[in-house]
């Protein structure tokens, strides 16, 4: 949907149109142009890479595990399993698997020609120091820990076959081991203490970590007996690339002037106009990769009031007007969302009726709420206390477009006699907002691989806070009939099943008017017309650079 | 005349002037001292006023899920379960050695860490420094003297100039000279061309504020009964600016250095970030984010200590600049 | 010696270079400036009346218009009016400009006055306490300010008023020993004036009426810090229109839409020359009775 | 004249100067041979120093230049354009001016300053110019030339730092010297010694303008004096023909003006040529002086100062001692006059005389009863019966206040803060300040002034009033008439002399000019480095000094007539 026009902007890159004309763009996955490959790939060349994601602080992504981390894994990590551009699991370092029909264990045949970068095998003693190095509380891993949750241990068949023991049976397991938090890096590498691999995680993957300047870039090189691509990429043997240079670039602005400049070759985050601008001229090539899991939604706080009464929260999304905001501060670039999952995900289910701005319901529903007074500001009124809903934004989470967006929330919920107080954070001061359930409506996104993220959100387990504070639970959905489901189809083998368990959940998670689903987790990348050949990986659409290669 | 009733007339010998700048050097150095510890202490217990808990920060983070085990552990790792008393001694004690803990986040020894990203900054803040110099310098030659319109004129680009918010003009410097011209890359590369617009963002507004003063103190100097003397001994208009009143207009603007620097520290937050360039201020950001309380301990004695060797070395400088300084004393 | 040391001895100078030649009548800078300034305070405090439209009204589909007569100014991301935006960001921003500097002034003058009536001691003790502030550079100050009390509008004015506090002390203390060294103060002495007269009739008139001149310089500066912290997110809040905010929000957009940035950034800069030109006139004529 | 059959160096016909539509020199003639003196006297504003600095084509800034004949060592200099005047200056005539610690760049060495002349007009190789610098240093009498030279202007005495100015306008040992003000800032001994330099200079064949404002100086070292005022010269001819036998009016009150020869009590000023309708005095009789000075020796002093002694601290450690076990008597009636050269300590006897420090030891009684042991607050209600007033009376004032205020205040009452308070009514405090400006020769309406607006004798005319407001018995004039022109100082002198006699006040006078004390003091003490080295009546101190130091400061003392 590329509705709004973005503002004319003057090209002085003719010169890069013509050569992107010319040399055509190969994207595989989800890519902006479909060119027809039209030159043979060039070996060589360093691609430069801005990117505007945080930079880590630790490279390995057992620990922690965020999405800034997952960009720079895929690189150099790789995991057992893979995903297609249709959301099929496929082989990666395991070339099979086997689940035992109680679906407590699973068998995973393994890859024997594969090495990690320092020499040591891959081999079924790998993936089990892995799991155990996820599991140790002492990584300090979060995504990576959370997503065995229901793993008990990993056993060793033969050298190049692993057994996974589990206590429960996990639909998602094959979805969660896809993503880049699970990679399986050298057991000799993990041995050297968290300090040292956080420096230079070693993996199988077509680069590996040269270098890394703190708050500048991290070099990467190629891997010369690179031999274990996921079963979907275009070529075996070594990447193109010689080198991958990855800055950290944290200005948006900057970050385009250097692409425009020629100064760097990709660069991630770009703002929605200048993408708008690239697209329409052709002087970039724009990668459209929305992130797996959630959509990006504003949660309402059921937890408390005023949203404990379903009719304040029903107002809420009546009052609201988000389309046309949509349209503009994206330029065209993002969907609107009508579904509490990406459109990436095979199972995501939208219900766009819901979402339709009716400004006379909402008033109506805000009276019969008994919320009928008004004050001076036009804010409702009930027993004296105002209709206040505190929103805590993120400025490390949301894009600029993302908090004007948020304004106009603000504005049109202002008429149905909504106060939205939007206090922009730091991160830090934002979770101690939530955790303090200083919030009514909250927007964070969330990105896994697979259908099971609804659990993580909407089960009421999430509610509960782990000792840090942190639920992810955030609209405090406290449904049994939506955790039997969710329950259900995390551990429902047959897919037909789980499909119908996980729509019916997400039925009733719509209907409860818990969220206002925005658009996808925009994850879009501008690329040069020198770059060919890179594409994002369907798991959690990182970029991968290593069929990548560069026109002359 | 009445006289001051000490210290007029003829200076003391060396040997006592000696003394004297020993003992003011040994004041400043113990003043110093004294600055670094205060900054320290301030800061340990400013610190302890932040909400939210250290192990959770050195744990990934405010977002991660750490097991009560984990957070128990860090605790004791880190001697957060120490009393408060206990730490800070703790805390003097290392940073007599020169320890600054290790990072939350990145989990690294902080004295490392910054040891890296103090260069860059450095040399930014320095090269910043040298250029609002000569664009001070040279727009307060160029302005004085030549009557009231250069003068006006001179006045308000310093107005102007002192005005710009860094951010913006680093904006606007990009859009032009980037984007538009192509004469300078957007983001620093290292390469000497990629250090230019930072350097310009830094030292256009700090070249606005050292022309005010300076070109003041030109204009004070042109008036003096030495210019008079100089010009009655043949001395050209030029000769005068170069030999005499530029030294006198250098003056103020040398004991604003020390001031100077702490300001571009403050831009470089800012210019970092724009430009992409590693440096205290993008880790300070980024540790202030994320709590990482060794690291913003660190940054802000790093600071405080280039901000007091700064103030040494402009006395110093002043003092060999201007003897009368050497002569009148201290405060 | 600091930014505020400095532009004290600017004023001096000026005054001194003023009196001389005898300069009579404001100059035509500080009759625009003080146009300009009224014309601020006229839109602070009566926002209605200057602007053309209501500046939080959203219109999405009127998003990054280019000036017009409808929109002098243009439109921002949200459709909402450039122009009127700027006018009803006036209040917000000389509250924040002028509410750091009150409060700058505040401890500075608290600080000044403990050091020069307190003793040798506590000059000592307030004069290392100075240096330690000095050696907080300003935004490092506010961001450390930030860390401890969280980001917002009002940690961002404290931090902002906290970091000019050395400067002001520094000076009043400076201002208050000179006068009380002074020789009127003496003569004050031999007419055998108690020290709480001296303290009210010629003390305190003649340290705090040069403060007033500095507090106007200060005002622009502070608003500029204040624009600094919004770029870095740790500013004002939406929807409130703050021009640094507006400024770092405009950034965004600087290549499609030019206005969104320009015209903020005129009424800051435009904001700090003004106060600074009515400061140095003001200067002018409180020096030029000495 | 000193006769001179060589060319003139210097020849100047109807020379005028305007600023803007001021005309501030309107023609002046005058010409210099070689190894003469030609003096131009005249007070502030009467155009003498832009004469000088028009010969070296600097005028200032904006002014407009003409003259019949400009020629200067025999070169025509009218219409010379900037380049052509930088070959003149230095290399044809060296000016000298007031005072060397900021007429030599106070950041460059002198050897530095002194060479710059060579080097520009020269180019003279370095080592050579070196040997020329330490040549003109020994020449202006600098001692060790070689150490000197690596000196700062700061860094040396001001005797020694003013030989090195001279040294610098000798360096190309140019025909003419244009010396303006050479000796104001200095002490009267080191005022000598540079007279006597500048004297050689002359010896030497350099012909030399000297400008000056102060006729004793003129009188000790110049030819021929040209007397200025109003940009014209008035009168002009010998030294001995100008100050014997004047003919103008105002060159006859210059000279009457001149304390030095004139006998205690007699009037300086003439009421025709003041700026202030003073009231004339009367020449006391010597019955009225004995009768003012009556009772003084036996009765108890008004003031007594006994062994006092006050020291400060000095950086690098050790103390300074300012004032070193002093005792001084001023009796009720009497003028003690106190002088002695800058750092002599005056200054500090006079804070201790009004109890502003207190001694280290020794004791200040007034009036037999304790004064400096009291503390503040048991001072305070007798401090009314010292007044003070200073040399620069300006910043003796608030600069907030004005001159109505400022007396209102001293006499008691502030008008404007309502009465009720005890304090007299607003009428009433009216007129006691119009008496009080009438007193001092003041008219009304000052009191609505701010003291900036007002002329220097007319501030220190306030500062007077100010300090009789409270009806004092002593006043302590700390070199009261040091920053006025000759003319002005004599009506302040008289005025005081007037107030003396009228009141029975007595009077501690400060101050380094040997003549103002001499006409003004009854008894006198003379001070060097913190102690009294000689003290007696004033007719005998001078007449007779019994002190070496005494000697010489008499000795050095410029005196119209030799």
């Amino acid at each position: 949907m590329r509705t709004a026009t973005p503002p004319a902007r003057r090209s002085r890159t003719v010169g890069l149109l013509a050569v992107a004309v010319a040399g055509g763009v190969l994207l595989a996955g989800c890519q902006a142009d479909e060119a027809p490959v039209s030159e043979e790939p060039v070996a060589g060349g360093t691609l430069r890479y801005a990117s505007g994601d945080a930079e880590p602080s630790c490279l390995d992504p057992h620990v922690g595990g965020n999405y800034p981390q997952a960009l720079l894994a895929s690189q150099f990590l790789e995991s057992l399993v893979s995903r297609d551009e249709s959301g099929e699991i496929i082989p990666w370092l395991a070339e099979s698997w086997e689940a035992s029909a109680d679906g407590l264990s699973w068998e995973f045949t393994l890859r024997d020609d594969v090495e990690f970068t320092d020499g040591t095998p891959f081999d079924a003693e790998a993936v089990k120091v892995n799991m155990e190095h996820l599991q140790d509380p002492a990584t300090q891993s979060s995504t990576g820990y959370l997503a065995l949750g229901k793993v008990d241990r990993v056993e060793v068949v033969a050298p190049d076959v692993a057994r996974f023991v589990l206590t429960a049976p996990d639909s998602a397991l094959l979805e969660s081991l896809s993503q880049p938090w699970l990679a399986i890096e050298s057991p000799a590498g993990l041995a050297r203490g968290m300090e040292e691999n956080c420096q230079a995680p070693i993996g199988t993957g077509a680069f590996v970590v040269d270098g890394w300047v703190k708050q500048e870039r991290v070099s990467l090189v190629r891997n010369d007996d690179y031999v274990s691509p996921p079963a979907d990429a275009e070529h075996e043997g070594p990447a193109y690339l010689e080198a991958i240079d990855w800055r950290f670039v944290p200005d948006a602005a900057s970050r385009y002037a250097a692409l425009q400049g020629g100064q760097v070759d990709v660069i991630d985050n770009p703002q929605p106009d200048t993408i708008a601008a690239a697209d329409e001229s052709g002087a970039f090539a724009w990668l459209d990769a929305p992130r797996p899991g959630a959509s990006n939604r504003i949660e309402l706080n059921s937890g408390q009031a005023p949203f404990d009464d379903e009719r304040v929260r029903e107002a809420f999304l009546a009052a609201v007007e988000v389309d046309d905001g949509i349209d503009a501060l994206y330029f065209g670039t993002a969907g609107r969302s009508y579904s509490a999952l990406s459109s990436v995900e095979a199972l995501a289910y939208s219900e766009p009726e819901l979402f339709a701005t009716d400004l006379d319901r909402a008033d109506a529903l805000l009276d019969e709420a008994g919320w009928t007074e008004r004050d001076d500001d036009g804010t409702r009124m009930k027993d004296g206390t105002r209709l206040v809903l505190r929103f805590p934004v993120s400025t490390n989470q949301s894009v600029p477009a993302e908090q004007s967006l948020f304004e106009q929330v603000q504005a049109t919920a202002k008429e149905a006699g909504f106060d939205v107080q939007i206090s922009l954070l730091d991160l830090s001061s934002w979770y101690g907002a939530l955790f303090a359930h200083e919030y009514e409506i909250v927007s964070a996104p969330y990105t896994k691989v697979g259908p099971d993220v609804l659990r993580i959100l909407y089960h009421s387990d999430s509610i509960t806070p782990a000792p840090s504070g942190y639920f992810a639970n955030l609209a405090q959905v406290n449904d049994p009939e939506i955790d039997a489901l969710l329950a259900e189809a995390a551990s429902t083998s047959d897919p037909a099943e789980r499909a119908a368990q996980y729509e019916e959940a997400q039925r009733l998670i719509l209907g409860g008017h818990y969220l206002l689903p925005l658009y996808d987790q925009q994850n879009s990348f501008l690329l040069s017309p020198k770059v060919h050949g890179a594409r994002a990986l369907p798991t959690v659409s990182t970029p991968s650079f290593s069929d990548a290669w560069l026109a002359e | 005349m009445t006289g001051r009733p000490a210290g007029t007339g003829v200076p003391a010998p060396g040997r006592t002037h000696r003394a004297r700048t020993a003992r003011h050097l040994a004041l400043l150095l113990g003043g110093a001292v004294f600055v670094l510890w205060a900054v320290a202490t301030l800061t340990f217990f400013a610190i302890r006023l932040i909400p939210g808990d250290p192990a959770q920060a050195i744990l990934g983070g405010p977002g991660s899920q750490a097991s009560q085990e984990a957070l128990d552990q860090v605790r004791s790792d880190y001697g957060l379960d120490q009393p408060l008393v206990v730490q800070y001694f703790a805390m003097l004690g290392r940073l007599l050695t020169g320890d600054l803990g290790t990072s939350y986040s990145l989990k690294v020894p902080v004295a490392e860490l910054l040891g890296a990203q103090i260069g860059g900054t450095l040399l930014l803040a320095v090269c910043s420094l040298a250029a609002a110099w000569v664009l001070a310098l040279a727009l307060s030659l160029w302005s004085t003297g030549r009557g009231r319109i250069a003068s006006a004129l001179g006045q308000g680009i310093e107005l102007v100039a002192a005005a710009l918010p860094h951010f913006w003009l680093a904006a606007v410097l990009i859009a032009v000279f980037s984007t538009g011209l192509g004469w300078f890359p957007p983001v620093a590369t290292g390469t000497p061309a990629g250090f230019v617009l930072p350097v310009t963002t830094l030292a256009i507004p700090l070249a606005g504020f050292l022309a005010q003063v300076m070109r003041e103190s030109l204009i004070d100097a042109m008036r003096q009964p030495f210019v008079v003397s100089a010009r009655a001994r043949g001395e050209s208009a030029l000769g005068i600016r170069f030999r005499h009143t530029i030294r006198h207009a250098a003056l103020p603007g040398i004991s604003l250095s020390g001031w100077a620097l702490g300001w571009l520290l403050s831009g470089a937050v800012v210019v970092e970030t724009i430009f992409a360039m590693p440096g205290l201020g993008r880790t300070l950001l980024q540790a202030v984010t994320l709590r990482d309380i060794p690291v913003v301990t660190g940054v802000v004695l790093l600071v405080a200590l280039v901000y007091v060797v700064m103030t040494v070395l402009t006395d110093l400088v002043a003092r060999i600049a201007d003897p009368r300084l050497a002569q009148e004393g201290a405060r | 010696m600091s930014e505020l040391e400095l532009r004290q001895t600017t004023v001096d100078a000026e005054a001194a270079h003023d009196r001389e030649s005898s300069r009579r009548g404001p100059r035509v800078g500080t009759v625009v400036a003080g146009a300009f300034v009224i014309l601020l305070l006229t839109a602070a405090a009566f926002p209605a009346l200057v602007a053309t439209q209501d500046p939080n009204a959203i219109s999405a589909t009127e998003a990054f218009q280019p000036p017009s007569a409808a929109h002098w100014f243009g439109t921002d991301e949200s459709g909402r009016d450039v122009y009127s935006r700027v006018v009803a960001g006036t209040g917000t921003s000389l509250l924040i400009g002028v509410t750091a500097t009150a409060i700058g002034l505040a401890l500075g003058l608290l600080l000044g006055v403990l050091a020069s009536f307190g003793g040798r001691v506590v000059d000592f003790g307030v004069g290392r306490l100075v240096e330690v502030l000095f050696a907080f550079p300003g935004l490092l100050l506010a961001l450390l300010v930030i860390v401890v009390a969280g980001p917002g509008p009002v940690t961002a004015t404290i931090a902002v008023g906290l970091s000019t506090a050395p400067g002001y002390a520094r000076i009043i203390r400076g201002q208050l020993v000179s006068i009380r060294s002074s020789q009127y103060v003496e003569a004050a002495r031999v007419l055998g004036r108690p020290p709480r007269r001296i303290l009210t009739a010629h003390l305190l008139p003649n340290a705090l009426l040069p403060l007033v001149v500095l507090a106007t310089l200060g005002i622009g500066q502070a608003i500029v810090w204040a624009a600094a912290l919004s770029y870095l997110g740790l500013g004002a809040q939406p929807p409130a229109a703050e021009w640094g905010a507006m400024l770092s929000a405009g950034r965004t957009y600087l290549q499609t839409a030019w206005w969104m940035t320009v015209f903020p950034g005129l009424a800051i800069v435009g904001t700090t020359i003004a106060t600074t030109v009515l400061g140095r006139a003001l200067a002018r004529r409180e020096r030029g009775a000495r | 004249m000193t006769a001179n059959d060589a060319d003139p160096v210097l020849e100047l016909e109807q020379l005028r100067v305007a600023f803007g539509r001021e005309e501030v020199v309107r023609g002046v003639s005058l010409a210099i041979a070689p190894g003469e003196c030609v003096a131009i006297v005249g007070e502030s504003g009467s155009g003498k120093s832009v004469t000088a600095r028009s010969l070296l084509g600097m005028a200032g800034e904006g002014a407009r230049v003409e003259a019949q004949t400009l020629r200067l060592a025999g070169r025509d200099l009218r219409g010379a354009t900037e380049r052509e005047w930088r070959g003149v200056r230095g290399g044809q005539a060296g000016l000298v001016l007031q005072d060397a610690l900021v007429a030599l760049d106070p950041l460059r060495p002198i050897g530095r300053e002194i060479g710059d002349a060579l080097r520009i007009h020269d180019r003279m190789p370095r080592a050579e110019r070196r040997a020329r610098t330490l040549e003109v240093l020994a020449d202006v009498g600098m001692p060790d030339p070689a150490t000197a030279v690596r000196r700062r202007s700061g860094e040396l005495s001001g005797g020694l730092r003013q030989r090195a100015l001279i040294a610098s306008a000798l360096a190309l040992d140019p025909p003419l010297l244009i010396a303006d003000e050479p000796t104001t800032a200095l002490d009267a001994t080191v005022q000598a010694r540079v007279l006597e330099l500048l004297a050689e200079v002359r010896g030497r064949g350099t012909a030399v303008l000297l400008i000056s404002h102060d006729l004793a100086v003129v009188a000790r070292l110049a030819d021929r004096v040209l007397v200025m005022r109003e940009g014209r010269v008035i009168e002009q001819g010998t030294v001995d023909e100008v100050l014997r036998a004047p003919r103008e009016p105002y060159t006859r009150a210059l000279i009457a003006a001149v304390p030095a020869e004139v006998p205690r009590g007699a009037p300086l000023s003439r009421p025709a040529d003041s700026d202030a309708n003073a009231t004339a005095a009367q020449t006391p009789t010597a019955a009225d002086r004995a009768a003012s000075r009556e009772g003084s020796p036996g009765s108890t002093p008004l003031l007594a100062l006994d062994g006092v002694v006050k020291t400060f601290p000095v950086r690098g450690g050790g103390r300074f001692t300012a004032v070193d076990d002093v005792s001084l008597d001023v009796h009720r009636g009497e003028t003690v006059g106190l002088v002695g050269e800058s750092g002599s300590g005056k200054t500090t006897l006079a804070r201790l005389a009004l109890a502003l420090t207190a001694p280290d030891r020794g004791a200040v009684t007034l009036d037999g009863e304790p004064w400096s042991a009291l503390d503040e607050h048991a001072r305070r209600p007798r401090r009314p019966r010292i007044g003070a007033i200073y040399q620069d009376a300006l910043s003796s004032f608030d600069p907030l206040w004005s001159v109505g205020r400022i007396l209102a205040d001293a006499a008691g009452g502030a008008p404007g803060k309502g009465a009720g308070t005890g304090h007299p009514s607003r009428a009433a405090t009216a007129r006691r300040v119009a008496e009080l400006l009438d007193r001092v020769g003041l008219a009304g309406a000052v009191a609505g002034r701010e003291p900036l607006t007002l002329s220097g004798g007319q501030r220190q005319r306030v500062a007077i009033a100010r300090a009789l407001a409270a009806a004092p018995e002593l006043l302590v004039c700390d070199e009261p008439v040091s920053a006025l022109d000759v003319t002005i100082q004599a009506q302040i002198l008289d005025l005081l002399d007037e107030l003396q006699r009228e009141r029975g006040l007595a009077m501690l006078f400060i101050s380094h000019d040997l003549g103002v004390v001499r006409h003004m003091a009854d008894r006198v003490a003379v001070m060097q480095a913190g102690r009294i080295v000689e003290s007696g009546p004033a007719e005998r101190v001078f007449a007779a000094p019994g002190h070496p130091y005494t000697a010489r400061l008499v000795a050095d003392a410029p005196r119209l007539v030799h």
